[in-house]
């Protein structure tokens, strides 16, 4: 029973009911877990990433790369070297602005763990299940690139002044195509709640929005492009470009310092594709009908209480693992990415930006929107992606609402709501 | 049905001429100036409007089974009934129906005229309709005055038509030639001479000239259709315009010039009496219109001018048994609103007498007669086409179509006036010399004769006239430009001579219009039928008038001199006729520079000459019986073919159709003895060459030079206008300057001082006040500059201290 | 709605708490705003403000208004914080700095101002929150997406519309007309700023 | 926890703003103040919305004033551009060539 609980909360939830203190250390208990929890898996995947990245590189420059440290495949590597730079002496050289200089890397780490914040690892295992999580997760991603540039400008030294300038332009010019192919499976979906847009691709792998329709298959690839570039991965890591500016932003950062700008970076990265695979690759549905329908009935079941609470949960778990796997390959094609393509020069990057991507994406935005009428039209059959805003926003506040303290006046313009929206459909199949 | 075909017809032929005129205008001046294409594109307008008017006359006659021909025998039978009385057989039924209508009512009387007039003298042409009316398009009312566009089309007008654009197309085609030194970008005028001798070069005006041809084809031909006498007027001016334009053709001469403002200022003397004449007639009558206006279902909605002057069974105007004056308009026709019943008869003799006027000044009667002579400064076509065939003619037509307006006394002066000017021209001819000069006085003449012949009540006898002498004046005219074409512009008959040799059609067609104008014919032969070859035009149409003069004596003694004159003047034609044609073809040349240099003009000359002189000879066969009389007689006012008994003792007794018919015989041998004695004259002092002409004019000095100063008119007028003219002007002059100058001048004066005061007080007081305000605005500005200090963060700081101290007051003022 | 628990702990007891860090995080921000000097700090310091603000907004039930502010505000502060580093890179932490006496004269001027504020504040007697328990929005408190949606597009579950009315016209063209102001506005700015400079040295 | 504790906040925030305005002479300083200003008035919107009748309107002009701060951030900044390529500083008290 109370293994059912659909979430942390509720499992709180449940638990009170047993042992009853006050509300509010319900509340707290909730936070702390869940924030325990995604420290972790903010924690550990950058251990994992950069192992991956060591290896997958290695093998592409057809070496072993680390082997020794925890015998097989020395996967331990990364938490060696974590100990190594915990170690290392916090510095600050003497022409830096102390205050930003120190506090620049933990905006880093904050701001790429915060998104974690509000993504669904599977259904209904997301710590903030916010109506806008896409709008929540995109605007703090934003907000890494803020420490980067504090970074770069309180070093004192002109690599790093270069690195953060650079890394502002790329970042502010990147936003735009990123959010835009973004909003192209958003406006198959209908809804910003990232729990919501994944539990709609269930059933199939047609049922996935990259497959929706052309558009969202060319924004896709645009939106990974854009992901890439927005963690400032290679080829477009010119905020670091060992090259040409020493180390970029962090030449003058090391140890623990110096290791929070990557955790932050692997974070980012995960993040990206897990958005990507949410957004496009069907979340944590298999794409095999049969097993997704099984998988959902079981969740349901679990939550409702009349299948067994396990099967459930292990369902859950099943699609956590699923999702995270589909992240991981996005992780791995931007390391293989980065070990196979150049450096671009910064005048191409913005130039790839600003002249290609932002066009691109804006016709793919407006593809999407005219797509549906499009089939309506053509085809004589509305799409079958879900309803428009408005019906499902009134049948979500028809269920959100008791039906004991619903106005009436509200249902009823609920029900105008409805009538307007099917009467616009009409319109548009006819 | 007919009424619409005949006015389409002739609004086709009578606009033509202007879309001609609008196009060759405006075309030529942006065209080339060598082109003859304006002068085809007149010829062309013209050509068709004389197939429109030609076949219009056909389709008229057709209309009425040529009813008005067939009314020969019905004279001829009326003839043997003899005798000036009115004989019954030509009293109309319809004047008839009513016995002792005279005694009657004059109202009844009056509507029975009207329907006589609508019927239009002549019971075998009772049932079918031959005058036409309506209106065209109205231009305008003020009040009860409305002033439109109408046509008027009886037998006159198609006849006038079909005239007038014949003789224009002819002269066209003749112009095309006599013309051609125009077609060039720079033509030498030998006779203008610039300040420093050289001659004058312009441009050629070779479309102009043509364009100004047709304008006037198109006032012409809108004066006969014109269908009110206010139509009437504005066609008028336009003709005086255009003959003003022609006349002037050669800006450059100052002569031509002269002459053409001469002959535009004579015609608003006459005018000015005709604007009189009009004002009577709205007056009175109410109505400039001739015919009635009839609705749709025949009533008549206003009665025409012609109507309302009912004359009796007698023919004479109906006097008003209580107030003695004229009854004016019929019980049965609707009367405009501000018509009145009687008009005195002082005044209807005034309306006639000013329109009479306007005819004066347009054909050239004495008084007014000296601007025709100076016309001929014009081009020959010209003077062929404006000042002989058409235009002065227009004066005639009017005079015959106004014919029903005159009463006796108007119809005496007519005639004097015509046969004193048929005289003095006819005078002053014999000693002319310059050819053209000599054609212009026997132009004069022969209007004299028209107008006496309308005078003499010979309504058909002046226009039979009007119409044989514009073929054979045009015709001379064109031989004489021809002349003047061949001798290289030179006009002065005694350097001509023996020019028959080198130009024989000219020579022979002259010949012709000379036999037509002196009315020759062989005796005895002039019967009806093949003697008519021996019977020229003019022979026909003289006779008429003559004999209608004749028969008028004979009705009032009183007045011989109206058929004395005549006959002298008719043996004087035909001498200085003759006398032009011996001096200029026959003998031996007098100058061998002309005759050396001069030769017969082109085809294109020649050509209308042959035509015209076909015609002019024989447009008129029948004579009185002929076709052409009968056709412009046709629709005469009823009461002219039989005559009016004296009013009153002493008044004048107008000849019937039959006391002509009885004196023709008589009248004709003394004019043909007139004419025979004449030519014989002539050939005696100028063919023959065995008298000394020089000598005689030696004799003769005296009486030569008064003729050869044409009777001193130009002084007699210089003296009695332009004098005193000139010392009214001098003393207006002297009065403007003193008094009203003074005036001005002192009242330009007054302000100038006033404004200055203004001025002053302006400067002082205004300005200060306004100087004073701007100082004030200026220092204050001064040192509320300050608080500027264009700092944006004190001016925040200023936003905020002023929102603390606004609440600081709020606070204060209002503390809860 | 399990998130809704999390976010609308305002309404819980924790959620005093929460409001007490955040706005005192809020408060002292922007006083630091004011009080350093060199312009990535003042940014810096900017940052952290509109953040707990955003915070406060989440607090509020207003996540959506809350995600907007971190977006938009801290992206246009990122703008504005590059261009304050570019324009006063001319030395290392340029200071423009502001003289003692205008320190003194706007601290003074800013606590008359906040006393006004806060008088006027206080002196109100605001009515009972009742619109907070109009069911939509306190249900669905912390999403309050899909109900600025309905308001959007003219339905506004959070009000009693009893008096018949139930659609109201809704903001659709005051926020087209404003999303075309904002693409005027870009396009302008970026024609304004487009790169004409002098010879720089003199 | 109430209405008035937003306001109060709003206030500090507006206030500081205001004084951000009054004594940065570096521009873009001027413009966060502004920022600022605007920020605290969405405070109010904000918490109007919550704790008042006005319900989501509140919300509603707390985005549109988001808007159009973003619009007058770049308008501002373009200006401050110039500024600095006619002035090589964008210290504010520098732009007095309008004083009286």
């Amino acid at each position: 029973m109370i293994l059912a609980a659909q979430s942390i909360a509720d499992f709180l939830a449940g638990i009170t009911e047993v042992i009853a203190p006050g509300k509010g250390l319900q509340y707290v208990l909730a936070a702390v877990i869940h924030a325990v929890l995604l420290v972790h898996a903010f924690a550990l995947s950058p251990a994992i990433f950069i192992w991956l990245e060591r290896k997958v590189a290695g093998r592409i420059q057809d070496r072993l790369g680390p082997t020794r440290v925890g015998g097989l495949f020395g996967w331990l590597q990364s938490l060696a070297d974590g100990i190594k730079l915990v170690q290392k002496e916090d510095l600050c050289p003497p022409a830096a602005d102390s205050l930003l200089f120190r506090s620049a890397p933990y905006f880093v780490c904050v701001a790429s763990f915060a998104a974690f914040m509000v993504l669904p690892f599977s259904a209904g295992w997301v710590a903030v299940a916010a109506d806008c999580g896409l709008f929540i997760i995109l605007a703090i991603l934003s907000l890494e690139v803020f420490g980067i540039i504090m970074a770069g400008y309180s070093s004192g030294s002109k690599w790093s002044l270069f690195g953060g300038m650079r890394e502002a332009a790329q970042m502010v010019s990147y936003e735009i195509p990123l959010a835009i192919c973004a909003l192209v499976p958003v406006i198959a979906a209908g809804s910003l709640n990232l729990g919501e847009i994944g539990g709609m691709q269930r059933g199939g792998v047609h049922n996935w929005f990259i497959f929706h329709d052309p558009f969202a298959f060319i924004a896709f690839f645009v939106y990974f492009v854009v992901a890439t570039a927005s963690c400032k991965r290679a080829p477009f890591d010119l905020a670091e470009a060992e090259s040409e500016l020493v180390g970029g932003f962090h030449t003058e950062y090391s140890g623990i310092r110096w290791s929070f700008f990557f955790m932050g970076e692997y974070a980012s990265m995960f993040a990206v594709c897990g958005i990507a695979s949410i957004l496009f690759l069907g979340g944590w549905n298999t794409g095999i009908p049969p097993l997704d329908d099984a998988l959902y009935a079981a969740r349901n079941a679990g939550a409702s209480g009349q299948g067994s609470a396990i099967v459930g949960y292990l369902a859950n778990v099943l699609g956590m693992l699923v999702f995270v796997s589909k992240a991981a390959l996005g992780v791995f094609v931007q390391i293989w990415l980065r070990w196979t393509l150049p450096r671009l020069r910064i005048d191409q990057v913005m130039t790839t930006c600003l002249k290609y991507l932002v066009p691109i994406s804006c016709f793919l935005f407006l593809g999407a929107t005219v797509w549906p009428l499009l089939l309506a039209t053509a085809l004589q059959r509305s799409t079958w992606t879900p309803e428009a805003l408005g019906v499902r926003a009134a049948a979500e506040l028809r269920e959100s609402v008791p039906a004991a303290d619903v106005p009436a006046t509200a249902s009823g313009a609920v029900t105008a709501v409805e009538a307007r929206q099917e009467s616009a459909t009409e319109g548009a199949v006819r | 049905m007919v009424g619409e075909t005949l006015r389409n017809l002739l609004l086709i032929a009578w606009l033509l001429p202007l879309c001609g005129f609008a196009v060759e205008i405006f075309g030529g001046f942006w065209g080339s100036r060598r082109s003859r294409v304006a002068a085809w594109l007149a010829v062309g307008c013209i050509a068709t409007g004389f197939v429109c008017s030609a076949s219009a006359l056909t389709i008229w006659g057709k209309s009425n089974g040529w009813a008005v021909l067939h009314r020969a025998d019905h004279h001829e039978s009326s003839a043997d009934g003899g005798g000036p009385a009115v004989a019954d057989g030509t009293v109309p039924p319809a004047a008839e129906a009513v016995p002792g209508a005279e005694a009657s009512a004059p109202t009844a009387v009056a509507g029975q005229h009207a329907a006589d007039e609508h019927s239009h003298s002549g019971a075998d042409s009772a049932k079918a309709q031959t005058v036409f009316s309506g209106t065209l398009y109205r231009l305008a009312t003020f009040g009860g005055l409305e002033l439109s566009l109408d046509y008027y089309i009886d037998s006159l007008t198609l006849v006038m038509f079909t005239m007038v654009t014949f003789i224009a197309t002819c002269i066209h085609l003749f112009a095309m030639g006599y013309m051609s030194e125009e077609l060039t970008e720079e033509y030498v005028d030998h006779h203008a001479h610039l300040r420093n001798g050289h001659h004058v070069h312009r441009p050629g005006r070779f479309y102009r000239f043509f364009a100004f041809l047709s304008l006037f084809c198109f006032s012409m031909l809108g004066l006969v259709l014109a269908g009110n006498i206010f139509q009437v007027f504005i066609f008028w001016e336009l003709v005086g315009i255009c003959s003003f334009l022609l006349i002037g053709f050669y800006t450059e001469r100052k002569s031509a010039s002269t002459a053409a403002n001469k002959a535009f200022i004579m015609n608003r003397v006459g005018d000015f009496g005709f604007l009189i004449g009009l004002m009577v007639v709205w007056t009175y009558f109410g109505t400039f219109k001739f015919a009635d206006t009839v609705d749709a279902e025949g009533h008549v909605v206003q009665a025409g001018l012609f109507q309302m002057l009912p004359r009796g069974a007698d023919g004479n105007v109906i006097m008003n048994a209580e107030n003695g004056e004229v009854q004016i308009g019929s019980a049965t026709a609707a009367n405009p609103a501000n018509r009145h019943a009687t008009i005195p008869y002082a005044l209807l003799v005034l309306a006639g007498l000013g329109v009479f006027a306007g005819c004066i000044g347009k054909s050239a009667q004495f008084p007014l007669q000296t601007w025709l002579p100076d016309a001929m400064e014009g081009p020959t076509p010209v003077s062929a086409l404006v000042h002989s065939a058409t235009m002065v003619a227009a004066g005639v037509y009017l005079t015959g179509r106004f014919y029903p307006m005159f009463v006796q006394e108007v119809l005496l002066t007519i005639a004097y006036i015509g046969c004193i000017t048929a005289f003095v021209a006819a005078t002053i001819a014999i000693v002319a010399t310059d050819i053209k000069k000599v054609l212009a006085y026997s132009t004069i003449s022969q209007l004299g004769y028209m107008m006496l012949g309308l005078g003499v009540f010979g309504w058909g006898a002046g226009l039979f006239h009007l119409v044989t002498h514009a073929f054979f004046k045009s015709l001379m005219f064109l031989c004489s430009g021809s002349v003047i074409y061949g001798c290289h512009h030179e006009q002065e008959m005694p350097k001509m001579g023996g020019l028959w040799r080198k130009m024989p059609i000219t020579a022979f067609t002259m010949l012709v219009g000379v036999m037509a104008i002196a009315g020759l014919a062989i005796p005895g032969l002039v019967g009806p039928g093949f003697g008519q070859l021996f019977a020229f035009s003019g022979f026909h149409s003289k006779d008429a008038v003559v004999a209608t003069a004749l028969a008028f004596v004979q009705a009032n003694p009183a007045h011989f001199l109206l058929f004395i004159l005549p006959l002298i003047t008719a043996g004087v034609t035909a001498f200085y006729m003759f006398r032009l044609w011996f001096y200029t073809f026959a003998g031996k040349p007098r100058d061998h520079h002309v005759y050396d240099h001069c030769h017969e003009s082109p085809l294109i000359m020649t050509g209308p000459l042959v035509v015209l002189s076909l015609l002019a000879a024989y447009c008129a066969w029948g004579g009185e019986q002929g076709n052409l009389y009968l056709l412009i007689t046709g629709d005469q006012p009823s009461y002219v073919s039989h005559g009016i008994p004296a009013l009153a003792a002493g008044g004048l007794t107008m000849p019937g159709h039959d006391a002509v018919v009885a004196v023709h015989h008589q009248a004709g041998t003394y004019a043909l003895i007139a004419a025979f004695s004449g030519t014989f004259l002539a050939w005696l002092l100028y063919g023959s060459g065995k008298v000394d002409v020089a000598e005689i004019r030696r004799q003769l000095s005296g009486v030569h030079g008064f003729l050869a100063n044409k009777w001193h008119f130009d002084e007699l007028y210089d003296a009695l206008f332009m004098r005193p003219t000139h010392v009214v002007g001098r003393f207006c002059a002297g009065i403007d300057r003193m008094i009203f100058d003074g005036i001005l001048h002192g009242a330009a004066g007054a302000t100038v001082l006033v404004s200055k005061w203004d001025r002053a007080f302006d400067e002082k007081v205004v300005d200060g006040l306004v100087n004073l305000l701007g100082n004030a605005t200026w220092s204050a500005g001064n040192w509320l500059k300050v608080l500027q200090t264009g700092r944006l963060r004190q001016y925040v700081m200023f936003i905020v201290a002023g929102v603390v101290a606004l609440f600081g007051v709020l606070l204060a003022t209002f503390p809860r | 709605m399990t998130g809704a628990l999390m976010l609308s702990a305002a309404a819980a007891p924790g959620g005093s708490v929460l409001f007490a860090i955040f706005a005192l995080a809020a408060c002292l921000c922007a006083v630091a705003v004011v009080a350093s000097q060199t312009v990535v700090r003042m940014a810096f310091w900017l940052v952290l403000s509109l953040g707990s603000t955003a915070a406060l907004f989440f607090l509020a039930d207003a996540d959506f208004v809350g995600a907007a502010q971190l977006l938009i505000y801290v992206g246009g502060t990122l703008v504005l914080l590059v261009f304050g580093v570019m324009l006063t890179a001319s030395g290392p932490y340029l200071k423009i700095a502001t003289s003692p006496g205008e320190t003194i004269l706007g601290a003074v001027v800013a606590l008359l101002f906040l006393c006004v504020v806060v008088a006027s504040v206080s002196g109100v007697t605001w009515p009972e929150p009742v619109a907070a328990d109009a069911g939509a929005l306190q249900t669905a408190s912390g999403n309050t997406l899909r109900p600025l949606g309905l308001a959007f597009l003219g339905t506004r579950p959070d009000q009693d519309l009893a008096d018949g009315d139930q659609l109201s016209p809704g903001y659709l063209l005051p926020f087209e007309i404003i999303s075309i102001h904002l693409l005027v506005v870009l396009i302008g700015a970026a024609y304004l700023a487009r790169a004409k400079r002098r010879a720089v040295g003199t | 926890m109430s209405l008035s504790a937003y306001l109060l906040v709003g206030a500090v925030l507006f206030v500081c703003g205001i004084v951000c305005m009054a004594t940065k002479r570096n521009g873009i300083g001027v413009l966060m103040g502004v920022e600022l200003v605007l920020n605290g008035a969405n405070v109010n919107f904000v918490a109007f919305s919550k704790y008042t009748q006005l319900g989501l309107d509140g919300q509603i002009f707390s985005l549109f004033v988001i808007v159009l701060a973003a619009a007058e951030a770049a308008v501002a900044l373009a200006i401050a551009l110039n500024f600095y390529n006619n002035h090589l500083t964008i210290d504010v008290d520098r732009a007095n060539k309008l004083k009286g």
